[in-house]
């Protein structure tokens, strides 16, 4: 782990470092709100393969790095990006060619896995999903599971409540905890040391985080440490699991951090018509992602007017009256 | 010729079913117009909440996803994922909670699908997953179901059982474990649809004004 | 419970309506820090008995109670308020006399509990005290669990790890979840409806308020909805988990409370004096709680300088300074 | 005549214990001073942490509990008792945390009693209990042990096992699996005791100044 004082450094740096052929991966936010998307593009341009990626409800992060080619294993709860994407495009046709292996969970599973990872316990349990196909279908053959020391040996498994009726559970699914060799999230706020605090809801990122063996924070604002310790009840993560803070102002666009921007609506749109066709797609990489060298070289293509547009508002957090068609 | 669209009739249809004190779990579209629609007309003191952790959300616009920053907008609490999930498993607050959820298929017992059509390991049709819709359908106190009146939509058994509904018939859900109340109506373009007491198979409840009882079963 | 936008009640009025003789109960707070004192007092002076109460650290809330006969059965981690009593004195003259039966977990176990009873299900692993008495030892004879449907039948069960050495666990501690009849908890804010904000370390109280049937929030300040709303990120307490909403300024002492005022280091000092002797533990009892019919009768008892001298700086959120012989 | 206390020579021994990058839980009194010894002197990056939550606190003034309002100034994060036992038992942060705990009885092996003197259903001595003492023991790197060198509190058997040390002896706390690295030392007012690698017996690693192997003899 990263001790020292002062953990920043450049996103290809961050990546290089900690983010490999086949590792395991975990990225933040939620459907369209706060995923780390400058690190999914920069994941993207250094052309990384074989990754398994644990996701809850990661849509667009998810959908581009499947679009992609970089993952061949995927463990996650809901594939949508909301009102631009009910379910992703590039996931779905993925799955449907057979090129992407899904086992599926639900949200609070997943969660609860990550949550399991942080706690540092084997397990979790739950009441979630008995009766249903989550537990009687198994996306990852048992001799895939048990060829793959980094799997377990099952997707879940029901027990007996072993105190009876106690809380008036007969039955309990327990679900096998998670822990990534690298999450990556994006933040508000971050000081050199790694302290960081989440503005809004936290999703899952802070189990997330706590669960992994590498932390990668990227952050709209790199701010000093006194600043975040004047008011230490609003941060999350303590700087001792963090192991790099990249500074990148919009690093969740085109996806939203509130207080800071919205959601690209235009952006989001674009991206499910172009996904929906392999060469649109592939021109689309071409020029939003291969063809720019970093996320500020995004922003220039995309244009200065479309940032105005998506500024937050500061009453709200969101961008008052943005046209969302 | 009616003032409003089916969407809207059904909006304000499931809007009916949300009482005061009910905390209503979103998603997004048209569930989410149905809990505005509750809380502005009849249950003021119905509470808006989202499986992202955000309780009683001042929606000023209508959120196009429920990571929506406009959820996040003048809550009683931002929590995270791992709250509003506990929230709705916890046996004193998840007995107030109404679901409100759709999916692509539905059986006469209420189960639903909305991971995939056809087989499981080589789907025709891949959708989006559970999201927290499973989580929703194991533990609150009753839900509410929309969906799209189309003979494809009803069917005889899901191609894959994403969240529970009466399972296979009266005393499944206790016998397995399942801590919530089960599906209590489903909500239709062209009719309310309730499950029997006993059998809990789903019967036909009313028709939307114009909409006949064999127009319904011509579509299911 | 009550759905009402105004749970603004009396003390008195919470305490009769929610608060009874054998009910179950826990309290929030930590040794010397934001014990719900105010209410322990008005509990003591409705003479409640027999309570079974639930308490990971609670020292000087828990003692007094204690030494007040109100409680004949005890689930604890630990019963010490710091420096002023590193043992509670009236908690271990009733365990060593008898009058106390007490069920022993560690801090993180009792916690558990806790959390165990606000997610819904009927227990929470941990790989805390294996091989330890923590285990092998129990307070509350089976017997007594098994006569009693409020008690699960076992204090705690030790598990193979269902998964293999998944997570490097080869067994689990599973203890049971906790679901009081009524937690009472004192925060700085509260709103009207129940919205509440703790400043500082919440300790377990937000699990201990979701995992009881009833809840009590006694506050510093009651304030404005919108007041809260403004910034909900830093709100812990859904108003739909609160039943009674008492305001009740110093309601925590002589125990601190973050930003508002520090511990009593004299008021602790006289209590330890008077505990370690029956007839001045009673005429305490008589002076301080019983001849008094409120907080504010106390304060005044006490002394406007002593409020004086354990002011909070508005810096550091304590009485810097402050004598603590 | 030496010019120091052996209760402040105790702190400083602790201290020289802790590494930069150490976590540091710390419980009240000499922990906190050893703890606190450490930052100023020979481990400026280590972190000090309290089981109630607080991370890296900045102590202006010396704590009288583990959840003095003085905890919780200008740290890096207040969190709650889940998460500060959740670092503890977590598999890569807790192999970083150094615990530092006392008792009122201890055995060879470092197993720790504060607890009961006598039968735990009739005690003679009733104290506090384990508070998070056995969680740290079960959890956490490594531990050290302050103790006031008396024969009375190194007893053949503890009367109660509060926080496990190296349980029987080799391999067992593997054995019934308990994740932490189990005590490292014994920091008395007389002398240091370390624990054999092999059989995890406590042995006299050295006397303080003025102080002889047959006087710890004569206090155990």
């Amino acid at each position: 782990m990263n001790t020292s004082d002062n953990k920043v450094m450049t996103l290809p740096d961050a990546i290089l470092r900690y983010v490999s052929d086949g590792c395991h991966l975990s990225i933040g936010g939620f459907t369209i709100n706060r995923n780390p998307m400058a690190a999914v593009y920069e994941i993207i341009r250094r052309k990384i393969k074989r990754l398994h990626v644990y996701a809850h409800s990661n849509g667009q992060g998810i959908d581009e790095l499947v679009g992609a080619g970089c993952v061949v294993k995927l463990e996650i709860a809901y594939a949508g990006s909301g009102r631009f994407a009910p379910t992703c495009v590039r996931f779905r046709k993925a799955v449907e060619d057979g090129s992407l292996a899904v086992e599926d969970y639900s949200n609070y599973q997943m969660t609860l896995r990550f949550l399991a990872g942080a706690m540092g316990l084997p397990f979790m349990p739950t009441r979630s999903s008995l009766g249903t196909d989550i537990i009687d279908k198994w996306g990852f053959t048992k001799p895939m599971r048990e060829s793959d020391p980094k799997l377990p040996d099952k997707k879940l498994l029901v027990m007996d409540n072993p105190f009876g009726d106690w809380g008036d559970a007969s039955h309990l699914v327990l679900v096998p905890a998670i822990n990534p060799d690298v999450t990556i999230i994006h933040v508000q706020k971050a000081d050199p040391q790694g302290t960081s605090r989440i503005e809004g809801l936290t999703f899952a990122d802070v189990e997330q985080v706590k669960a992994a063996r590498k932390v990668i924070i990227t952050c709209e604002e790199l701010v000093e440490t006194d600043s975040l310790r004047e008011k230490p009840d609003q941060n999350q993560i303590p700087f001792f699991c963090v192991d790099a803070v990249v500074p990148v102002p919009f690093g969740a666009y085109p996806t939203a951090c509130f207080r800071h921007y919205d959601y690209d609506p235009v952006y989001l749109n674009d991206y499910r018509q172009a996904a929906q066709d392999e060469t649109r797609f592939q021109n689309y990489l071409k020029e939003f992602v291969l063809g720019v060298d970093n996320q500020d070289e995004l922003l220039e293509h995309v244009g200065k007017d479309r940032m105005d547009k998506i500024k937050a508002d500061p009453r709200t957090g969101y961008a008052v009256g943005l046209d969302r068609r | 010729m009616a003032e409003y669209s089916p969407r809207e009739m059904m909006a304000i249809a499931a809007a009916r079913q949300i009482k005061d004190g009910d905390i209503v779990f979103c998603g997004t579209g048209i569930s989410m117009l149905a809990a505005m629609a509750a809380k502005h007309i009849s249950a003021p003191n119905s509470i808006i909440f989202f499986e992202t952790g955000a309780i009683d959300s001042r929606l000023e616009e209508v959120p196009l996803a429920v990571a929506d920053s406009r959820v996040m907008h003048w809550t009683s609490v931002n929590g995270s994922l791992a709250d509003a999930f506990a929230t709705m498993q916890n046996r004193h607050t998840g007995k107030r909670v109404v679901g409100i959820m759709g999916a692509a298929q539905i059986d006469r017992f209420g189960n639903l699908n909305s991971t995939v059509i056809g087989d499981y390991h080589r789907p025709k049709v891949r959708f989006s997953g559970s999201g927290g819709a499973c989580d929703v359908a194991s533990f609150v106190g009753r839900t509410i179901i929309f969906m799209q009146h189309e003979k494809r939509k009803f069917v005889k058994q899901v191609d894959y059982l994403t969240s529970p509904g009466w399972l296979d018939g009266p005393g499944q859900r206790e016998k397995i474990g399942l801590p919530g109340g089960g599906p209590s109506v489903v909500i239709t373009n062209m009719a309310i649809m309730g499950f029997d007491s006993d059998s809990k198979e789903m019967f036909l409840k009313g028709c939307f004004p114009g909409i006949s009882a064999q127009g319904v079963q011509a579509c299911m």
